[in-house]
């Protein structure tokens, strides 16, 4: 596999920046790490996740959609469109990794959303093997193995090199523009550091979590099931669970009066939200024990009924550390789950 | 989908000289939601209303925006032209394009660019106007009067003449005042007892009429039309009911070592006494301070002597609590309180004395029997030195900084009467100037300099200094002859300034009304509505208001009746709508505004709700009493969740014209 | 403490005297606590938690509880009470319904902090004379307690119960905290390093809600925020300017009524120091208006509803410090 | 709002009047022919007391470059007690702002009569040239409200 020295990073990143936009993870003063755009000098986190997902690169926060200008009565509309500058994604772990390929499933299926197109076309995902699993992983749940990343291209740490090989063609044409940089290199080390964190993956407490009890044929079994009262109780209907999830992809479109125009945007939404899907007639799902359900079935059922089986989480943990008031996706299946 | 007409008026030159208002039309034009724009030469006029009426008809308008002047100045005219012609006159908006803009401004360019904006402003909010109907509440027909002299006394007669129940509260003993103690009235030198006192008896036998004296007010609730207020009805131990006003006691109290305050302490009174002959109510009172009984528990004679059973020396204050429709003030004035003043040697000096207590030295009914003598030994006076503005026209902090009004004709009066009575004494006036406006006044004035050959001197009297043998040395400087003068008075006389009632102040509070730095009420508009106050249903009678002479204070007091009639004549009053209201389903009931409303006009009340999560549920939430609201909005910006909103000036409407403005 | 107060609950449950109690219930790790309610002596035994993690105030969630019907059991925390007492100021919780356990306070601990020092794979954590003996996958690891303590506990304003019925263990004073350095150090900033030192902060909002959902001063029927027709709606930090705008008005909104009970900041998925807001408004108020403490009492005017003739000056803001 | 070399800044100040004391002073000031700035761009309220601080963030967030709020004296309310509530409220509205580095000198509150039209005028005068010296207002501003 082709190599590259651990203290050649810098050098890597400014050989990636030359050609497109490189953004990493970096850590924060207050210790947490997040993705910024690569600048000399700035070093990659060693932080095993950021707090907010990877998902911003393809689904932003906000995004305007088309902007209305207003000159008196007469309006004018703006398709604000262009084509995405292309860039890499440096450092995604496997989980994250995993949750492009449930959000392709929903905004690439028809209709296709082209804003969301167009950035994935543009960025190259290269991702990053885990070597030290936190007490709240549990990828190996959904399948993924968090030592065999997916993504464009991905990358190993053997504590010395850096390893990095393709998984597609959009990966080749990344490792080829650093070509330069890498040499082949001895993976004898590289493997007996993944042993060893599979070993880990193995031990973590959330090991044994299956996914067994649900699907997309569960939705009887669970939706009136008497323990979501009790599982939402304490549930502040707040929107940290949705926003830092790397496959909520629920949204809002919404107009912007600017004064001289409108612009129209979107922007994360969140179920937990009292007036999430808010319609004429008001909102669907009137109570927090009805908009926590619906996460959850989501990711766990309604997901897979039209996905093939697949689950709408990928185990990150993000919710798990960041709930004001612990309550998650973990501590709902244990509730649901028939042994 | 909104019809908005906007109107521009050239205000003749006053706003076309400076702003290009047929750009303004013209651009205003292409705003949402407007259908026609037109300019006018003047708007206001009955042709430029037409054409606003007219457009409304025509184009069935939902929105009339008018570029003028302030709205401050017609916007009524507007609103009533737009109820005439069927619109809502809630839906009117006035962009002041004159006295905020063409005035001010003198580019034209620049100044017509602004006059866009803000008839974009105007647009913008007119969008988000409601019509707005106002709502009635009914009228109380009872009137209250606070204080008991010759204001409050004509206000109480005239509104009882036309038939309405009223109540006079006065805080002392007896109604009568001021007036009361005052010995001859200028300019026709009738004694001013012959004229009061038969009103004060008319007040008192007027069956329309109830006198609360020596009483206070001690709470005032409610608003326009309907008062609540709380009276308090100091404790006099003696029952009124019972007293006959004979006077036995007073004659019988030991203690008869009091200051009386109706010879502005000039004499003594005994600790039970009536202030004087002709008092209304003729009622006894115990002074606590000095009664022995009170004090001592040791005495009682006057309960002994009183035939009636009229003496309770364990009376209470009582409270009583009456609504009333309309207030009228008529707090009145004193005298200020000379301390400050050593040059004049006041405190040193007995026959250093105010004009008040010149009243008294030469009232018949005052401490000498009429005959005017020396406080210090009894002696006629042959030279008496009178002071102008002591107090009054003052720069410094001792002093008020406006005219009395009322010195120099009284000074005037005094000197007439005493060269008139003892033509062996020699009269001087200090000066400023002196200042006689008024019908009759000025020849009363020069008839005191030329007939009674009294010696007026331009000039302020420096210091005044009694000197070991009874004299007074005068210091003064003739302004006119430039020179410094020594005068060896007998008496001199001080005219000092008037500045309302200390009690004036507390009662504004509890009334909401306003005061002007000097403790006078202010009027809601010095020219238009002299004799109301800004808070509706609170009217201005006689000195409380500013320094006024008897005619005036008669002529304000009537004038201040009328107005209270107008509104007691009424069932009802129509209220302003643009007050606050609450959105319930938005309230949490935190009592924020509830805290911040100075009328009390918002109250909780505890309601079933259908809530959104299928529930029902006993809320508590404000509710807006809108004939109390007055629409200040404070509890608009206290209520966190938004629930609070008020009428005409709503957050989505100054938000759009914030947004307008800075587009 | 746990003991005795899963014995209080207990005792008061079999009693009739409450027929719920609110408290907190153990979670998958060490840290992971969930405020809960419990209504049986079984549930009480298998889940009920009062350790160094239990920092959850919660008396917000006595608004919805103290209208069901029957009495519940609180266990409040000294801060805790301070928010009660202001929800009961506010007729938001009805008073008779709820039985207040007055209980020693922190300081409570805060995962975040240990996670900070690149612990990770955390089994378990035990305070042993004040060092945390922290179990994880890669072996143990120590940390001073203090370093792990959560920012609010820092500066503990008061130990002191404000409101109960009844005490488990001796009721504490308040406390010369030292809450305010941090707001004074901004303040003595320029306004160029306060700007940045802010945008470097609210950038980081994701406009989750946390903050506000949390606060026991955020009990609006509808906050401004969620509803359209208030002008300023908005789901999304789609621009610095409402970060700012949500942050301020939020505070304002708060401000006289905050207890400083520190929940904003320690809920915050990104690490705002939001406390710091709601406490520059105590400063300013304490300074302008005179010493006030919001829920120490349920009946003084908070400084925002009333004034006094003499207050200073807006423009005051203009003459001191620095700009 | 324009800057460039030729114009200097002109920058775009809002002010909050009340109705019974300050937007009367600003008329009085018109009747008077008194001079000032047409940067100031009068919107009448009530009383001082129904501007929410929301108001003021709004105009900056549209591009204003200066909020003012003038209101009747303390102790001469119309409504007896409005404006003592927004001087507390502004006051700590305006200390937050400083507290998160906006300039202090964007925002001000003016007591000014009926009777104050010189007053007006001066203190319009002088709050313009506080906030030319400024400059733009960047710090909080909506970017998406930005003319083009």
């Amino acid at each position: 596999m082709l190599k590259i020295s651990l203290d050649k990073l810098d050098k890597l990143f400014e050989a990636i920046t030359a050609s497109k936009t490189l953004y990493i993870p970096v850590d924060r003063e207050d210790g947490a790490a997040e993705y910024r755009k690569y600048k000399s000098g700035m070093k990659l986190s060693n932080a095993l996740n950021t707090v907010r997902s990877a998902k911003d690169f393809f689904f932003p926060q906000t995004e305007n959609l088309v902007d209305f200008k207003m000159d008196g009565k007469n309006i004018e509309v703006i398709d604000i469109r262009k084509e995405s500058e292309d860039f890499v994604i440096f450092g995604v772990r496997a989980c994250d990794a995993r949750s492009f390929t449930i959000l392709d499933k929903v905004f690439l299926a028809e209709p296709v959303d082209s804003y969301y197109k167009n950035r994935r076309e543009h960025g190259t995902v290269v991702t990053m093997a885990c070597t030290r699993p936190a007490e709240t992983c549990f990828c190996g749940t959904f399948g993924i193995d968090a030592t065999s990343p997916e993504g464009d291209a991905a990358c190993y740490s053997d504590g010395e090199n850096l390893f990095i090989e393709a998984h597609n063609e959009k990966g080749q044409k990344f490792i080829d523009s650093i070509s330069a940089l890498l040499e082949d290199g001895d993976t004898a080390k590289l493997e007996e550091t993944r042993s060893k964190t599979r070993e880990i993956l193995k031990k973590l407490p959330l090991a044994n979590l299956s996914t067994d009890s649900f699907g997309g044929d569960k939705l009887n079994e669970y939706f009136n099931s008497d323990k979501w009262g009790e599982l939402s109780e304490s549930c502040l209907g707040c929107g940290t669970c949705t926003f830092v999830c790397p496959t909520c992809q629920c949204y809002d479109i919404k107009d912007f009066n600017t004064g001289h125009g409108i612009k129209r945007f979107r922007c994360w939404d969140s179920c937990m939200y009292s007036d999430f899907t808010k319609m004429a007639h008001g909102n669907p799902r009137l109570t927090q024990l009805e908009r926590f359900r619906q996460r959850f079935m989501h990711k766990l059922v309604y997901f897979p009924a039209n996905n093939n089986g697949e689950f709408g989480c990928v185990g990150c943990g993000r919710c798990l550390s960041k709930c004001p008031i612990s309550m998650n996706i973990v501590k709902v299946m244990k509730a649901l789950e028939v042994k | 989908m909104q019809r908005i007409g906007v109107f521009v008026c050239h205000c003749g030159t006053n706003i076309a000289a400076t702003i290009d208002v047929k750009a303004v039309a013209e651009t205003l034009s292409k705003e949402p939601g407007v259908i026609v724009s037109q300019d006018y030469q003047y708007m206001c006029s009955e042709s430029g209303q037409n054409l606003v009426k007219n457009a409304i008809k025509e184009h069935n308008l939902t929105g009339v925006v008018v570029c003028s002047c302030s709205p401050r100045m017609h916007e009524n005219t507007f609103r009533k032209a737009a109820a005439s012609a069927g619109l809502n006159p809630y839906l009117v908006e006035i962009a002041n394009i004159r006295e905020q803009c063409s005035w001010i401004h003198k580019d034209i360019a620049s100044a017509t660019e602004k006059a866009i904006i803000l008839g974009k402003a105007a647009v913008a909010k007119v969008h988000l106007n409601a019509p707005l109907t106002a709502g009635e509440s009914p009228v109380v027909k009872r009137a209250l009067v606070i204080g008991g002299g010759i204001a409050g006394i004509q206000t109480a007669l005239d509104i009882a003449e036309a038939g309405f129940d009223v109540d006079i509260v006065e805080k002392n003993p007896t109604i009568g005042g001021k007036m009361a103690q005052i010995d001859k009235t200028f300019p026709t030198l009738d004694c001013a007892a012959c004229i009061l006192t038969p009103k004060m008896v008319e007040a008192s036998q007027n069956e329309h009429i109830t006198i609360h004296s020596f009483s206070e007010i001690s709470d005032v609730k409610g608003f326009v039309g309907n008062f609540t207020v709380t009276i308090k009805k100091k404790a006099r131990f003696v029952d009124e009911t019972k007293c006959t006003g004979c006077g036995l006691c007073t004659e019988k109290c030991p203690m008869k070592k009091v200051p009386n305050e109706f010879n502005m302490g000039l004499d003594n009174r005994s600790a039970i006494y009536i202030p004087f002959a002709q008092a209304v109510p003729k009622v006894a009172t115990i002074d606590p301070n000095y009664c022995m009984m009170m004090k001592t528990g040791k005495c009682g004679i006057c309960s002994k002597v009183c035939s009636a059973g009229a003496i309770d020396y364990k009376q209470q204050d009582q409270y009583i609590e009456q609504k009333y429709g309309a207030i009228v003030v008529a707090t009145g004035f004193n005298p200020i309180n000379l301390d400050k003043y050593d040059e004049f040697a006041y405190n040193q000096c007995p026959d250093v004395v105010t004009s008040l207590e010149l009243e008294r030295l030469m009232n018949a009914a005052g401490p000498n029997g009429g005959t005017l003598l020396r406080p210090s030994d009894k002696t006629h006076p042959h030279k008496i030195v009178f002071v102008q503005c002591v107090g009054s026209r003052c720069d410094d902090s001792k002093g008020k900084p406006y005219c009395s009004k009322i010195c120099c004709m009284y000074t005037a009066k005094h000197a007439m009467l005493i060269r008139e009575k003892y033509p062996d004494t020699e009269v001087y006036v200090f000066y400023i100037d002196v200042r006689t406006p008024g019908k009759n006044f000025d020849e009363f004035y020069r008839r005191a300099v030329e007939q009674y050959n009294v010696h007026y001197i331009k000039g302020m009297v420096g210091k005044v200094t009694p000197r070991s043998d009874g004299k007074i040395d005068v210091q003064a400087s003739d302004l006119l002859a430039n020179e410094q003068l020594h005068i060896d008075a007998d008496m001199v006389v001080l005219a000092a300034a008037i500045e309302p009632d200390k009690t004036a102040r507390p009662l504004a509070t509890m009334l909401t009304t306003q005061m002007d730095t000097n403790d006078f009420f202010t009027e809601a508009h010095p020219k238009l509505r002299p004799v109301e106050s800004a808070t509706a249903g609170i009217f201005l009678s006689g000195a409380c208001q500013g320094p006024k002479d008897i005619p005036e204070t008669v002529a304000q007091a009537s004038a201040a009746a009328a107005k209270a009639i107008g509104l007691l004549v009424k069932n009802s009053i129509t209220c302003n709508p643009c007050v606050a209201h609450s959105n319930e389903l938005m309230c949490n009931g935190c009592s924020s505004c509830e805290k911040v409303c100075p009328y009390g006009a918002i109250t909780y009340i505890d309601k079933e709700f259908k809530m959104p999560d299928r529930t029902v549920a006993i809320r508590r939430v404000a509710s807006v009493n809108p004939a109390v609201c007055q629409g200040c909005g404070a509890c608009t910006v206290a209520c966190p969740s938004g629930a609070m909103d008020l009428n005409g000036f709503s957050n989505s409407q100054i938000i759009a014209e914030v947004d307008a403005i800075c587009k | 403490m746990q003991e005795a107060m899963i014995n209080k609950a207990k005792q008061l449950l079999s009693e009739g005297v409450v027929n719920r109690v609110i408290g907190w219930k153990r979670g998958e790790f060490a840290y992971d606590i969930t405020p809960a309610v419990f209504e049986n002596a079984e549930e009480i035994e298998k889940s009920f938690v009062y350790d160094d993690f239990t920092a959850a105030n919660v008396s917000k969630y006595l608004v919805k509880e103290s209208k069901k019907d029957g009495k519940i059991l609180a266990f409040l925390k000294p801060c805790d009470t301070y928010s009660f007492n202001q929800l009961i100021k506010e007729h938001r919780i009805i008073r008779e319904n709820v039985y207040i356990v007055g209980i020693p306070g922190g300081p409570k601990l805060d995962a975040e902090k240990i996670k900070a020092k690149g612990i990770t794979g955390i089994l378990g954590v035990k305070n042993e004379n004040y060092t945390l003996k922290i179990d994880t996958i890669y072996g143990e690891e120590t940390m001073p307690f203090y370093e792990a303590v959560l920012d609010k506990c820092a500066s503990c304003k008061s130990k002191k119960h404000v409101i109960y019925d009844e005490l488990i263990g001796e009721d504490g004073d308040t406390l010369d905290s030292n809450r305010f350095d941090m707001v004074e150090k901004l303040e003595n900033m320029t306004a160029q390093e306060r700007y940045d030192f802010w945008r470097s902060q609210l950038s980081k909002c994701i406009r989750c809600n946390a903050c506000r959902n949390v606060c026991p001063a955020c009990t609006c029927e509808k906050c401004v925020f969620d509803n359209p027709d208030s002008g300023i709606e908005n789901k999304a930090p789609s621009d610095s300017f409402e970060e700012n705008m949500f942050h301020i008005i939020r505070a304002f909104h708060v401000a006289g009524r905050c207890t400083d009970c520190g929940e904003c900041s320690r809920v915050c998925p990104q690490n705002i120091p939001l406390h710091l807001l709601n406490r520059k408004f105590i400063k300013d108020i304490n300074t302008f208006y005179g010493e006030f403490q919001a829920g120490e009492d349920i009946t003084s005017l908070a400084p925002l509803n009333e004034f006094k003739q003499n207050d200073c000056e807006a423009n005051i803001i203009h003459e001191r410090g620095v700009e | 709002m324009q800057v460039n070399e030729n114009k200097e800044f002109q920058p775009l100040i809002v002010a909050f009047c009340c109705n019974w004391c300050s937007y009367a002073g600003a008329d009085l000031a018109g009747t008077n022919r008194l001079n000032y700035p047409d940067n100031i761009k009068i919107i009448r309220v009530p009383c001082s007391c129904r501007v929410n601080p929301m108001f003021i963030l709004r105009a900056f967030q549209r591009g204003a470059d200066g909020v003012i709020l003038c209101g009747c004296h303390p102790g001469d309310c119309h409504y007896t007690s409005g404006n003592y509530f927004t001087r507390r409220r502004m006051t700590l509205l305006f200390s937050m702002l400083d507290f998160l580095g906006i300039e202090r000198n964007r925002t001000r509150v003016e007591w000014v009569s009926a009777a104050e039209g010189a007053k007006f005028a001066a203190t319009m005068n002088e709050f313009t040239e506080a906030v030319k010296k400024l400059g733009p207002n960047r710090r909080l501003e909506d970017l998406r409200c930005r003319k083009q």
